[in-house]
């Protein structure tokens, strides 16, 4: 296969973003048409990807021809194929339940999608860590333009909250990174963690202090205690196509911290080795708890979602908290799942909230749901699947969670675990059941209450039959992301492949 | 010739230095706004124009000679009237009542 | 040539601009700030209304003489009124009847007042027939007006008809 | 003597920065700051020039030609503001 | 020189972490410039601090360190300043959208009432 | 085959759910085709299993995991299967005739399909997880059954209750079966169950017996956790017919008997499972007595017996699990029956309400006779099935084992459950069909249809006939499943209906006396009608999930109260405890430093002051603005003085037009801030801004005095030879990591989108506005226009030599939007846009494509994305010119910071004030 392909994953949305700049904005239908083509070339593209990962290998590309530790390095392995494929997947249903009709109220919403793409999967497969920083900037402006175009009202208040609180996480980055730089002079990962491998134990603490710094900074974008009281809110606040897309935006940050500190300070680091799991345990378990608690109490089906996605990210960090190919491997599996049933729930809480007139999305009011069967269904099965339920994705995720916990902390963790499931259960049924159930009012005049859109129900349907799938397939689904997790927890051939990468001879002035 | 012309280098730099400073006292200084303006707008003005002029004459002696300063120069003064003009504006805004009565 | 220059100074500015930027009169730079002395006034052209028009470029270069003079030596005395007691200066607006019409012509005549020491052109009066100036050291409001008018407007009328 | 002539004219310009300073910092109104901003990005022009002739290079050429360009789109905006409020109408 | 630059970021980060916990929107704009500033100097400052020497090779000067400084902290403030000048412009744009909507510049979209605590 | 038994249920059910909801009949057949045929293949499965080598099958799922889907038909597995397709089958029967034209019949038989294939699934796994999978499934499916009618209120809480209950069960039966798992090393049935004494020995146990017995207590409704299944009642008759008989409640001690070899065997088994078990015996029948719906006596009375069951299997012995497992199937015949009869009552007559029926004997005898036979079935009454298992229920509990106490308390416990439960039996003959009444009827009841009834006689009928010859009946069914479990460990029993007057035969006759006495006593003593029971556990259930749902709001809304201030100082003291930790245990030395030039302290002077200016006047913004601009300035002195003077040109302009924005948005916000109340907090911010300052300048000193050895050493070696320009910065910004420059002119650009798009068609009432018309500015606008072409050249000159002196694309595009903003300042932007209309949007557009496909040029040349390409070309009259494709990236960088920029000027400047016309 090419080797661009492992840069075409964030060209291509780029490409698709400025033509649909320069082609205008009047014809919507244009528009649709280059955004889902995008969208299912980034499919395309990720699927490649994750099929040559699959080797083993650590693919390497030289961006501009220098060598890894100078120049910009993008790096596809099996974990970056994971989360592309995971970005991809669920961004083309995304964009589908847009094109439904929110993209004609929201000024330039394909333009932002594209970027948010752009940005995402350019996080996920750089390997340099200001490049990172360079693409967690493009998706979050990207998501800035998302959550607030067309926005009004309490939105507007929410978006603030928003962009503030990721401006100041941006700012903390760029501290940390400027640290590691000065106390490493490298921001190549690879290179970074040969260097931080070589720093002596009597030297290491500012170099620990700078690692805090960005592993705030992760779990501030991934949500985990305290950092995420902003997220439920402004979750569900969000329109639900790009509610939808923030279901990967936390898994970014966890993506983030599974990347950096498993390589850079992670196995071959030396004296500061191993860095961040022991936080992430017991913060993640913790977050997991408050999450679950909120959704019990959520007074919205959109802030159910937004607390179940919460908790997912929690979930995950309990997995990169044990820190062991099992568990990471188990934690991969569950991320993609949370991912596309995330995304489900929170299109599902929008169709639901079109449909009921009065109500909405509320869970305290009543009113009279139409097409009560097709949502219930749909409701169910996703309910099922986010509670960790069997036979769906959430079931093998959480039993794998499960069965990844070492002995020394069983008897903490799946209570934890187990009793989390049991209060998502409880707030599931309960909110189902009174969407679905507890009818009341008037049946609403016709015309009052808009049919259903196709396009936004199929996005919905696809997404919870991609988590569906997700589960058929679970065998080789969880062996990938175990063998992903293997790779990640033994660094030393990533780091030797960057490092040994050579720009190709020939071309210079 | 070069010693004469670095001593006019240096009167040129103390010169403008010295114009400069004096602006600047003015500024910190006087006790009415509308004075206060006069000082740096013109002073620092010609004081940087005075470094300006010696340092093309020091680019001269050095054998380089450069004509750059002047569009510093140039865009100084173009600029600088601007700036005095709008702030006594500005302060006639805020403080209509130091504004003479329109003419007849 | 009027559709190639409609403003042959500034033309010959972004010319003069050019060449001293790049401190070269290299062919290459010539030939470039030659373009750009076409190009850029064009461009610009879209935003300006009315072109500045001088009449008299040699009466302008003089006009231009005796205003660095007069900053020079003006701030002389500035100067010395700064260091001096606050108490002996007696400030002042004064409004200063205009009989320039050209708008060029008023705006060079405000920034020569303001850029002289001791004078700073503060408005211009909705009529558009009258500066207001401050005065650093107002002694006698009418010979300033005259001085003014005589020094600086009578040749910026010729200048800007 | 030019290398002393250059520091003493530094001096100068460094005490007449500290004199803006002052002014910035102590107002009272509004169009003094403004003027006291101006007047810093003014005196800084010359230093930046007679640092670069210290130095002997021509680096800080581009940003003295800036500031004196551009230098006063700050007092332009301020002083819009005060004047109108909405500085673009 | 070190201690004074790095008291001046530290000036800079306090000033800008106590504006930034403001409760109006303008405010926390106010401190995140003065942080933006802070993050420039410091991450600058990383590549350690060279007076006169600036980054850019000519013939006759060998191209080390010890003739130039870190170019790639400076590299690194550019984009820095770009991003963070282009989140500045978003944040005003949402701030001034905010208030219109809910006529109040109070960053949590309502005007504290009284008794409410920290 | 197995596997098509397994997947017939599941088929049907979504073809039917896929039904409109007027395809009654069609449902109906095919819900029924599947007990038919599922029957008919475990017919044909039925030799292998009775010859006791069984059937499997095995499918790979998730092999990493363990979990396959492995099924298994031992003799266990087929009577359950065999009850759950045979009763299965009357229900639908018995369905397609009791719901009414309201009910939807495809919704019904689908989720009642899914339960029945949920329920196979349970009994032949033959993998503990899938045991678990199934399990959950028969919980949810429940769920949905039990909340069939839920436009009631108690449907809804009723299969909340039931999922609340049952699905924490099976989570803690996933966490039981993991460990049960870990210790036998294999989720595989057969392993597991050969692993017993090991399990046994395992220090983990106690743990995986507590979560499995989880498990069955819940599901089987075992005390204290029974309350639910009364209030499931409030499902259609159908349902409880079929739940609370063969199914549902009997995987709990399905699940008992299934791991009898593996979890059985300790002392710890034997008091929890039969103490538990005696407790709901007894707690469940004489509950029964007192209540007054009959699917509440019904519930109660199946509460009993699953306590009967599982204190039967806590007993272990051997005799004892035969016992259980007779009774199993006893209990299932004459429970379903009751319940479809106590469905044609309520069909009948309206009402299932004890208090108001009487007398139905005389009306609808025939239906009277099947639910006396089936009564005294439950009653233990000798001829009949129920006799049967219960006398060799008293055999056992006379022979137990262990603690004095705990074989007292047994054999009491028999006898007395024994008599409460005839005293239940007697309530329901009694009171439903003789005495006075039926009260309030509307109708006159009747007979129910012909086949509604049938499914009531062929139950009836199974009754008898075990009841009476069971060595002809049951004898085979009942030898295969006790093989399931006990494997060779079978022992001899008889099941003759008389084997001599013995103590078991002298329990039964005395419970069943003392029941007749306790019946007529009871209901001469007390009002029977009067009592009511509200069920304490459905009490303690409510208020604790909504005291619990009530606190985690409360909870929530402490801690996400919605306050930036709280997020983002959370943010500062995560940074500052993350930060500070790893000094805990370190000290650090100061390096060396070096001298500082003079120059220094002024901009030191300058910087620090005008920071502390700007916070103490923080207040007033726009004084902070003007005070902050010297803090620019002292930033950009700073880079100047340390060698960087892109860096100071780009500080410098966007300095400029962030005023400018700031300016623009102050327009639409307060002057001032209001002094905030709480003097605490800002004492508080105050020493944690202090903290986060020291913090940092301490972490910035100890780095930047430490040597360093970076990888710039080698880009400013690479710079001129490989990136072909001498500005190394500029370089690294277009080349050696102009994948950063592609990402920031994206941000870039699309931040100046979202201006546009929050800003495009937006009205906003301005703080103050200032009277009169705007002044024309005619002065500042004649001289800005003089400068803009030559602002133009100055902009181009330092594009152009970016690459190798400072300047460069991001530098050029301010210089060009700086006096394009004085022009918006002085002019206004109708004026401008008139004039210079750009659409922006697609500029930047432009601008990105430019950048992007120079990048895309190396392709072409085999090369990687973005690979410079620097030539000279030769030019008559000037030479040769060095033309780097670097320099067509910087053009892109250019076209985006320019448009961007003034885009967002243009729209900040663009908005209106309610009610203003355009152009005003
Ligand atoms: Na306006
Ligand atoms: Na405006």
């Amino acid at each position: 296969m090419s080797p661009h392909l492992v840069v075409a994953p964030i060209l291509l949305p780029l490409l698709a973003g400025l033509l649909l700049l320069v082609l205008g904005t009047r014809r919507v239908q244009v528009q649709r048409w280059i955004g889902t083509l995008a969208c299912l070339g980034g499919i395309a593209l990720a699927g490649a990807l994750a099929l040559q990962a699959d080797d083993g290998g650590t693919r390497v590309y030289l961006v501009g021809n220098w060598a890894a530790h100078l120049g910009i390095a993008l790096v596809a392995d099996r974990l970056a194929a994971i989360m592309l494929l995971a970005t991809a997947l669920l961004a083309l249903p995304c964009l589908v339940f847009a094109a439904g009709g929110w993209d004609r109220r929201a000024p330039h919403f394909h333009v932002f999608f594209q970027f948010q793409l752009m940005g995402l999967n350019g996080a996920f497969l750089t390997g340099d860590l200001f490049n990172l920083f360079v693409f967690f900037e493009v998706l979050l402006i990207a998501s800035y333009g998302l959550l607030l175009s067309g926005g009004r009202g309490l939105q507007m208040r929410s978006g603030l909250q928003y962009v503030a609180f990721n401006i100041t996480a941006s700012t903390l980055f760029l501290v940390a990174l400027g640290f590691i730089y000065g106390l490493t002079g490298a921001l190549n990962m690879a290179e970074l963690a040969h260097r931080v491998g070589q720093v002596p134990a009597a030297e290491a603490a500012p170099l620990k202090a700078a690692a805090g710094l960005l592993l705030v900074v992760f779990c501030a974008k991934a949500a985990l205690l305290p950092l995420y009281f902003w997220l439920p809110e402004t979750y569900a606040r969000s329109p639900a196509a790009v509610a939808a897309m923030f279901a990967i935006m936390t898994k970014l940050g966890v993506y983030a911290v599974l990347r950096v500190f498993s390589l850079v300070f992670g196995a071959e680091a030396g004296a500061l080795a191993g860095l961040a799991w022991p936080w992430l345990l017991p913060l993640g378990a913790a977050t997991l708890v408050l999450a679950t608690l909120g959704a019990l109490a959520a007074p919205s089906l959109r802030l159910l979602a937004a607390y179940l996605v919460l908790g997912s990210a929690a979930t995950l960090f309990i997995a990169l908290g044990l820190a062991s190919a099992d568990a990471v491997g188990a934690g991969l599996y569950y991320l993609v799942h949370s991912t596309l049933v995330g995304g489900a729930l929170f299109l599902l809480a929008d169709l639901v909230r079109k449909q009921r007139d009065n109500a909405g999305d509320s869970l305290r009011k009543f009113d009279r749901l139409g097409p009560k069967a097709l949502l219930g269904s749909l409701f169910l099965l996703a309910a099922l699947s986010v509670a960790g339920l069997p036979p769906l994705s959430g079931f093998i995720g959480k039993f794998s969670l499960l069965a990844a916990v070492p002995e020394a902390h069983v008897a903490w963790l799946w209570p934890v675990l187990l009793g989390t499931g049991v209060l998502t259960l409880i707030a599931l049924a309960g909110a189902g059941s009174h969407v679905f159930w507890r009818e009341g009012g008037e049946v609403p005049a016709a015309g009052r209450v808009p049919a259903l859109r196709r396009a936004e129900v199929g996005a919905t349907i696809a997404l919870l039959a991609l988590g569906v799938l997700l589960a058929v397939a679970g065998g080789p689904a969880l062996r990938y992301a175990q063998d992903a997790g293997a790779q990640l927890m033994s660094p030393a051939g990533y780091i030797e492949q960057v490092r040994g990468a050579l720009p190709r001879p020939g071309v210079s002035p | 010739m070069s010693a004469l012309m670095e001593i006019l280098v240096c009167a040129m730099l103390l010169l403008g230095g010295g114009f400069a400073l004096v602006g600047s006292w003015g500024l910190a200084k006087l006790g009415d706004f509308y004075l206060r303006l006069h000082g740096p707008t013109k002073a620092s003005t010609l004081g940087v124009g005075g470094v300006l002029i010696a340092a093309m004459l020091w680019q001269l002696v050095q054998g380089q000679p450069s004509l750059r300063e002047l569009l510093i120069t140039l865009f100084l003064f173009m600029t600088a009237p601007v700036s005095a003009h709008l702030l006594a504006k500005a302060a006639l805004a805020l403080d209509p009542a130091s504004r003479p009565a329109d003419p007849k | 040539m009027k559709a190639w220059f409609p403003a042959p100074l500034l033309s010959l500015a972004v010319f003069v601009v050019w060449l001293l930027l790049a401190a070269t009169l290299d062919p290459a730079h010539l030939l470039l700030a030659a373009v750009l002395a076409v190009l850029l006034p064009l461009a610009a052209q879209r935003l300006r209304g009315e072109s500045a028009g001088i009449r008299r470029p040699l009466l302008a270069v003089r006009l231009g003489l005796r205003v660095l003079g007069d900053i020079v030596m003006s701030n002389l005395e500035v100067a010395g009124r700064i260091l001096g007691r606050e108490s002996k200066i007696h400030p002042g607006f004064v409004w200063i009847p205009l009989e320039i019409t050209n708008p060029h012509g008023i705006a060079a005549l405000a920034g020569i007042i303001t850029m002289t020491p001791g004078t700073l052109s503060a408005e211009l009066a909705p009529d558009g027939r009258h500066l207001l100036v401050h005065c650093f050291h107002l002694d006698d409001a009418a010979a300033t007006i005259a001085q003014i008018k005589q020094r600086y407007e009578s040749p910026l009328r010729e200048i800007f008809p | 003597m030019i290398e002393t002539c250059l520091d003493i004219t530094l001096g100068l310009f460094a005490l007449a920065m500290l004199l803006n300073l002052f002014r910035l910092l102590r107002g009272p109104t509004l169009p003094d700051r403004i003027l006291a901003l101006d007047t810093l990005y003014v005196n800084t022009i010359a230093l930046l020039v007679l640092v670069g002739l210290r130095q002997g290079s021509t680096i800080h050429f581009e940003a003295a030609v800036v500031i004196a360009m551009l230098g006063f789109v700050g007092t332009v905006v301020l002083s819009k503001f005060v004047i109108r409020r909405d500085i673009i109408e | 020189m070190e201690l004074a630059l790095s008291s001046f970021i530290g000036v800079l980060v306090a000033g800008g972490v106590y504006l930034l916990l403001r409760a109006r929107s303008f405010d926390v704009i106010l401190g995140l410039t003065l942080l933006s500033y802070a993050v420039n100097l410091l991450i600058f400052s990383m590549g350690r601090l060279v007076v006169g020497k600036p980054p850019i090779v000519a013939e006759g000067l060998a191209p080390t360190l010890a003739n130039h400084a870190d170019p790639l902290p400076q590299a690194l403030v550019l984009t820095a300043i770009v991003i963070s000048f282009a989140m500045t412009a978003v944040l005003l744009v949402v701030a001034i959208r905010s208030r219109g909507e809910s006529r109040t510049d109070h960053v949590d979209g309502d005007e504290p009432r009284p008794g409410d605590g920290p | 085959m197995l596997e098509a038994l397994l997947a017939i249920p599941f088929v049907l059910a979504l073809a039917i759910g896929l039904l409109p909801r007027e395809r009654r009949r069609t449902a109906a057949w095919l819900a029924g085709l599947a007990p038919v045929a599922g029957l008919v293949l475990l017919a044909l499965l039925t030799p292998p299993v009775l010859s006791g080598e069984g059937v499997r099958s095995l499918t790979e799922w998730v092999p990493t995991l363990g979990l396959a889907v492995s099924l298994r038909l031992d003799g266990l597995a087929w009577m359950f299967a065999g009850l759950v397709l045979a009763i299965g089958g009357l229900i639908v029967l018995y369905a397609r005739y009791y719901l009414s034209e309201e009910d939807s019949m495809p919704r019904f038989f689908c989720f009642l399909l899914l339960f029945m294939g949920s329920m196979l699934g349970l009994v032949v796994a033959g993998n503990l997880i899938l045991m678990a999978v199934f399990w959950e499934l028969t919980s949810v499916s429940s769920f949905l059954l039990i909340g069939f009618w839920n436009h009631r209120s108690d449907a809804r809480e009723g299969a909340r209750m039931a999922l609340a209950i049952t699905g924490t069960g099976g989570l803690a039966l996933l966490g039981g079966v993991v460990l049960l798992g870990r210790i036998a090393g294999s989720y595989e049935l057969d392993v597991v169950l050969a692993a017993g004494p090991q399990i046994l020995a395992s220090p983990w146990y106690p743990a995986a017996l507590g979560l499995v017995l989880l498990a069955v207590f819940t599901k089987s409704a075992q005390f204290p956790f029974q309350f639910w299944l009364p209030h499931a009642m409030a499902a259609p008759t159908p349902v409880s017919a079929y739940l609370h008989s063969a199914t549902m409640v009997k995987a709990g001690v399905f699940l008992l008997a299934r791991l009898h070899p593996a979890l059985a065997g300790s002392d710890l088994f034997f008091y929890v499972v039969s103490g538990i078990g005696a407790v709901t015996l007894l707690v469940g029948s004489w509950h029964a007595i007192f209540q007054h719906d009959i699917k509440g006596l019904l519930a109660y009375s199946t509460i009993s017996h699953l306590g009967l069951i599982t204190l039967l299997f806590g007993l272990s012995t051997p005799m004892a699990v035969v016992a259980g497992l007779f009774h199993i199937i006893n209990h299932a015949t004459f429970k379903a029956s009751l319940f479809m009869a106590a469905g044609i009552i309520d069909h009948e007559t309206g009402t299932r309400d004890m208090r108001r029926l009487g007398g139905l004997f005389k009306l609808m005898p025939y239906t009277g006779a099947l639910a006396i036979i089936a009564s005294l079935a439950m009653a233990g009454v000798p001829l009949l099935n129920g006799f049967l298992s219960k006398e060799m229920f008293f055999t056992e509990a006379l022979e137990v084992e262990g603690h004095q106490f705990m074989r007292w308390g047994v054999a009491a416990a028999a006898v007395l459950a024994g008599a409460f439960g005839v005293a239940y039996s007697l309530r329901f003959v009694d009171d439903t069909f003789f005495g006075p009444g039926p009260l309030r009827i509307e109708t006159t009841p009747h007979e129910p249809p012909r086949w509604m009834r049938i499914p009531v006689e062929v139950l009836v009928v199974v009754c008898l006939a075990v009841g009476i010859v069971p060595a002809l009946t049951i004898a085979p069914v009942l030898h295969a499943a006790a093989t399931g479990v006990l494997g060779d460990d079978v022992p001899a029993y008889s099941l003759a209906i008389w084997h001599g007057l013995n103590v078991p035969l002298m329990m039964s006759l005395f419970g069943l006396a003392a029941g007749i006495a306790l019946y007529f006593g009871i209901k001469r003593l007390i009002d029977l009608y009067g009592i009511s029971y509200d069920s304490l556990g459905r009490r303690v259930f409510e208020w604790k999930t909504d005291r619990a749902i009530a606190w985690a709001g409360r909870l929530t809304a402490t801690l996400e109260n919605g306050s930036l201030q709280r997020y983002l100082g959370l943010m500062v003291l995560a940074a500052l405890v993350m930060g500070a930790t790893p000094f805990l245990a370190a000290s650090l030395s100061p390096g060396g430093s070096q001298p500082m030039p003079p120059l220094g302290w002024l901009v030191w002077a300058v910087g620090v002051a005008a920071t502390l200016a700007t916070v103490a006047l923080h207040r007033h913004r726009l004084l902070a603005l003007v005070v902050m601009g010297a803090v620019g300035l002292a930033v950009s002195l700073a880079f100047l003085l340390l060698s960087a003077p892109d860096l100071a040109l780009t500080q410098l302009l966007v300095e400029m037009v962030t005023i400018a924005l700031m300016l623009l948005a102050l327009n639409y916000l307060p002057e001032e801030s209001p002094v905030e109340r709480s003097r605490l907090r800002r004492w508080r911010d105050a020493a944690i801004a202090l903290a986060a300052g020291g913090g940092t300048a301490a972490l910035v000193h100890a780095a930047i005095t430490r040597p360093l050895d970076t990888v710039a050493t080698e880009m400013l070696a690479l710079s001129l030879p490989e990136g072909g320009g001498t500005n190394v910065v500029n370089v690294i910004l277009v080349d050696i990591r102009g994948f950063d420059t592609l990402g920031e002119i994206t941000v870039f650009g699309v931040a100046g989108l979202i201006v546009h798009a929050l800003l495009r068609h937006v009205r906003l009432r301005p703080e103050r506005v200032v009277d009169g018309t705007p002044d024309p500015l005619l002065i500042p606008n004649l001289v800005a226009r003089l400068l803009l072409p030559l602002a133009l050249a100055v902009s181009l000159y330092l594009f152009l030599r970016g690459h190798n002196l400072p300047g460069g694309g991001f530098i050029a595009g301010l210089v060009l939007a700086v006096p394009m903003l004085l022009q918006y300042v002085l002019s206004g932007t109708d004026y401008v846009e008139q004039r210079l209309g750009f659409d922006y949007p697609r500029v930047i557009g432009l601008g990105l494509a430019a950048a992007l496909l120079t990048g895309l040029g190396s392709w072409l040349l085999g090369y990687p994305y973005m690979t410079s390409h620097t030539d000279y070309v030769a030019v008559p009259l000037l030479g040769k010119l060095p033309l780097a494709s670097a320099m067509a990236f910087d053009t892109g960088v250019y076209l985006v910071v320019a448009a961007g920029t003034l885009l967002m000027l243009g729209m900040m400047g663009s908005v209106r004030a309610p009610g203003a016309r355009r152009g005003g």
